[in-house]
């Protein structure tokens, strides 16, 4: 225990004071504090609005199979929220993703077309073909979980992370197994373009950028969403690409 | 049902302290990996399947694994 | 203490353990165990944000077959959104960061902060 | 009336394109993000007269106001947006010409999007909206940082750790204020910010002082300032010296006076910008490496804009606004000249650039006019904002940052001035190397501070109705909110 430690310590525990003095405050009559645990207040607030999808519209029940047409149509609100109501959102955390991923294959640029020298010592049968078997099967998991985003628990960045694991595997399984960067980059180019350009004509056809301009049919359906699965699609992607590229670059490093 | 999350929430501590205190960076990698995968099951019990998902899939999977090639890459060339 | 381990098991956790990944980035000196300390403030920080949109008895935000309308206890979805976008950024600027200490060995042949000039502090 | 998500759109769907693009010619990136930033300056200039008659709320995605992501342009969002377009579309010009770096088009990319996060940043009306284009500013800036191949690393290091520590904390600050107030909308938060329990507000806007302030070149926070600033390339240096400082001070203000507007918030401020403020003038003077002593100042600059702001009158509101845009132009400047200076000397040391002016004449004058503007000569765009400064702190009865500021303007005068003597005077004592001549960005810098200089109203008649806007917070909410 230096005395640096000892300065670090005593910061940290200042520190955690003062943000646990947040938790312990009792607001007086008609003031508002943080909630106390497991007593989140939704009720008037914008998430009951996003539960009923009625941001737009009256308040009306959604009941599964039933409702027509409601505002952003996909089953999953957490999936509604990130793909509809903050959608800007999205498209802004799809950037910091592709930011860090051409980043970083500007910082490790000098050796990018080595091959990856990182791969498991011994080169066992027993791994070489499980992966094998494994990859596939992996990516349609990942599929799954991206085009089923919208009905069941799940989405682009778990299904994209599934995939870039898939590939993840397959390097490690074998040195000869190469990307073929041509056609990560062009998966890459159209899906970011397809996010922005399904933004850019919500603008153009309904006046507003991220609109859900397609119908939405009934809620749990596949084609229910309007645009959230296409979106949903159009992230999977680009996740799944540049996570596979940051992977790709780190091992070639 | 509360123990149980105490429990999850105390293991999790200690892997994170651990995480810091090994010396061996390899043994640290893990138990910062076992501190999100702790995280993914909270998740799952404070009824956020999707956020669960996706800790164990990018926090506990792809993390870990980009800290173990890095790990390949600097110090570990040797071994 | 039932009572106060409910209270106070989630809240306090996640603060202690993004205080834990602080103090680790403070004291640590190699750069991946720097980095493994970021990524306990990150894993911290989204346990946090999801605990407080939680909602005692409530269920997940998702209409199925079973819960078939939207008028049952649902938990916040809101921070559950916010923390998949948080995810997301946490691992870009965990891999770029990667990258970057890949290149300082190259440079240094090392990853202890005291032995690199520039940043020692 | 041309919607203004496209200045934030266009330059995301052009990074996007870029891999294309540079597959068809390797020139082709450049040109590209120069002509969305020219189209940028455009769309601006065609919403301007309307959005000064008043301010102009886009709802994206046509959710109702208050309930998803809005986007709200007032008169300082105008005047901050306009003077970024002109500043990125003068660097996008001299990147035509100066970016020969090994991953050129990553480059492009890079810079392309940070552009479209400082907009994100200064435009929008969503805290957690704010978290994201501020993380994607930062990441972008972490990447071109380490385009220095020689220190770079190193910086970015820095950089990033600092940086992953703040957004941390705002992270913990948009928790807060959504667990108690229930959306993130800004206007809302306003709207209930008297309701919520003062501990917890002092708490919420100090974890938010820390998430932002490491944007905006506050001291404590900001020690990542210098070695990012002097090491990365020029064009860089000055996006993130004049523009990344320019959108983080304009978020602190947004926090401060739109969402919690605490009195006792305020003199805190203005005691940790102070310190800042003397603490950045007198390392700024210790310095030789030149862009290490630019950076410092910048660091100086924004702490004296902070905190003249925290003084809270009208006056001195508008004057640190002004000081605030002044900055951005005459840091480009001087950042861009400062690089081919550097460029031509082959050193970054003050001591060998003597007698530099008789050889490159152009850039030691940019240099020495944008020099000046920072220290108020009379007939510069400097002066002006200094005399507001110093009246609006002395006409609020703040006699010691009156003090404090001309305290500090003259040891700005000591180190500035001892480069210009330098450039001017001192023996000549280099073999140049080759300079790649760029005159028009500097020409129209040097324009452009000499017409503020002149025309001071040009950016006063705004920036008083943008301090009006911002003093009066139920106007905010009303706009936002209708007649909720």
């Amino acid at each position: 225990m230096n005395f640096r430690k000892i300065l670090a310590l005593i910061t940290i525990i200042l520190l955690g004071i003062f943000i646990l003095q947040a938790f312990l405050i009792i607001p007086e009559k008609g003031e508002i504090a943080l909630n106390n645990f497991g007593k989140a207040d939704i009720e008037n607030r914008t998430a009951q609005l996003y539960i009923d999808k009625s941001v737009n519209s009256t308040n009306e029940q959604v009941i599964y199979k039933e409702s027509k047409d409601k505002e952003s149509g996909s089953a999953n609100i957490v999936t509604s929220i990130v793909a509809n109501y903050r959608a800007l959102d999205t498209l802004g955390e799809v950037t910091v993703l592709f930011l860090a991923a051409t980043g970083l294959s500007a910082i490790l640029y000098n050796k990018k077309h080595a091959k990856s020298n990182f791969i498991l010592k011994e080169d066992s049968f027993i791994l070489k073909n499980g992966i094998k078997i494994l990859f596939p099967l992996l990516i349609l998991a990942g599929s799954y979980i991206i085009i089923y985003g919208h009905l069941s628990p799940g989405g682009s960045f778990q299904g994209g992370a599934v995939i870039a694991t898939a590939f993840l595997l397959k390097l490690l399984s074998s040195k000869e197994y190469e990307l073929d960067e041509n056609i990560l980059k062009i998966i890459e180019v159209t899906a970011g373009v397809s996010f922005v350009s399904i933004g850019l004509y919500g603008l153009y056809a309904e006046g507003s950028f991220l609109t859900n301009f397609l119908e939405t049919g009934t809620i749990a359906n596949l084609f229910s969403g309007g645009i959230v699965p296409i979106i949903y699609i159009t992230i999977g992607l680009k996740v799944a690409v540049e996570l596979t590229n940051i992977i790709n670059d780190l091992m070639k490093a | 049902m509360t123990l149980l999350y105490s429990l999850l929430i105390l293991l999790m501590l200690i892997s994170g302290i651990a995480a810091l205190i090994f010396d061996k960076l390899v043994n640290s990698i893990i138990s910062a990996g076992m501190v999100s995968l702790i995280a993914a099951f909270l998740f799952y019990f404070l009824r956020a399947p999707d956020v669960a998902m996706a800790e164990a899939a990018i926090g506990t999977g792809l993390s870990t694994a980009i800290f173990i090639i890095t790990l390949y890459k600097t110090e570990g060339r040797g071994n | 203490m039932i009572d106060f381990l409910e209270k106070w098991s989630f809240f306090g956790g996640s603060v202690l353990l993004i205080l834990i990944g602080l103090y680790g980035v403070i004291t640590r000196k190699n750069l991946i165990k720097i980095f493994i300390g970021l990524s306990l403030m990150d894993t911290g920080i989204n346990v946090l944000l999801v605990s407080l949109g939680y909602v005692e008895g409530g269920i997940a935000p998702i209409i199925t077959s079973t819960i078939n309308n939207n008028s049952y206890n649902f938990v916040d979805p809101i921070p559950q959104a916010l923390v998949l976008t948080s995810i997301v950024i946490g691992v870009a600027v965990l891999a770029l960061g990667l990258g970057v200490i890949i290149k300082i060995y190259e440079k240094y042949n090392t990853l202890d902060i005291s032995e690199i000039r520039g940043l020692r502090w | 009336m041309v919607n203004l998500i496209l200045i934030i759109a266009l330059p995301l769907l052009a990074a996007f394109l870029i891999p294309l693009f540079n597959y068809i010619n390797k020139k082709l990136p450049s040109i590209v993000v120069f002509l969305t930033t020219a189209i940028n300056l455009l769309i601006i200039i065609l919403n301007y007269n309307q959005i000064i008659l008043e301010p102009v709320i886009i709802e994206l995605g046509n959710w109702q106001a208050p309930f998803a992501i809005n986007i709200y342009v007032g008169t300082l969002e105008l005047i901050s947006i306009t003077v970024i377009s002109i500043i990125s579309l003068i660097i996008a010009f001299y990147n035509l010409n100066h970016s020969n770096f090994s991953s050129e088009s990553k480059f492009h990319t890079l810079y392309s999007i940070i552009i479209a996060g400082i907009y994100g940043i200064v435009m929008t009306g969503d805290i957690f909206n704010l978290f994201v284009f501020i993380e994607i500013t930062t990441v972008a800036a972490y990447g071109l940082t380490t385009f220095n191949k020689d220190k770079g690393y190193e910086a970015a290091i820095k950089y990033i750790i600092i940086g992953s520590i703040s957004s941390v904390f705002l992270l913990m600050a948009i928790g807060f204020t959504y667990s108690a107030v229930g959306s993130l909308n800004m206007a809302v938060i306003a709207a209930a910010s008297n309701l919520i329990n003062p501990g917890l507000v002092r708490i919420i806007s100090l974890l938010f002082f820390v998430g932002i302030a490491f944007e905006a070149g506050i001291l404590p926070l900001s020690i990542w300032v210098p070695d990012v600033h002097s090491i990365a390339p020029s064009a860089v240096s000055s996006t993130l010296s004049g523009l990344v400082f320019l959108a983080g001070i304009t978020a602190l203000i947004k926090i401060f006076f739109n969402l919690f507007a605490d009195p006792s918030l305020y003199v805190f401020l203005m005691i940790i910008g102070a310190i800042s403020l003397i603490i950045g003038e007198l390392i700024a003077y210790q310095q030789d490496d030149i862009k290490r002593m630019l950076a410092y100042s910048s660091i100086a600059q924004m702490s004296l804009v902070l905190t003249i702001i925290s003084v809270g009158t009208k006056y001195a509101i508008s004057g640190g606004l002004f000081q605030l845009f002044n900055h951005a132009i005459l840091k480009t400047l001087l950042f861009l000249t400062a690089g081919l200076m550097i460029k031509y000397a082959g050193s970054r040391n003050i001591s060998d650039f003597g007698g530099i002016a008789k050889k490159i004449p152009l850039i030691a004058v940019g240099f020495s006019v944008g020099s000046l503007g920072i220290l108020g000569v009379p007939f510069f765009n400097g002066f002006v904002s200094k005399i507001m400064i110093v009246n609006g702190s002395l006409n609020a009865g703040e006699y010691i940052l009156t003090f404090l500021v001309l305290f500090a303007t003259v040891i700005e005068m000591a180190y500035y001035l001892k480069v210009i003597q330098t450039i001017f005077f001192g023996k000549i004592s280099i073999n140049p190397h080759k300079i790649v001549k760029s005159y028009v960005p500097i020409i129209v810098l040097i324009t452009v501070v000499f017409l503020l200089g002149i025309y001071p109203e040009l950016i006063t008649k705004p920036l008083n109705q943008a301090t009006g806007e911002l003093l009066s917070r139920s106007d905010y909410i009303s706009n936002v909110l209708g007649g909720m």
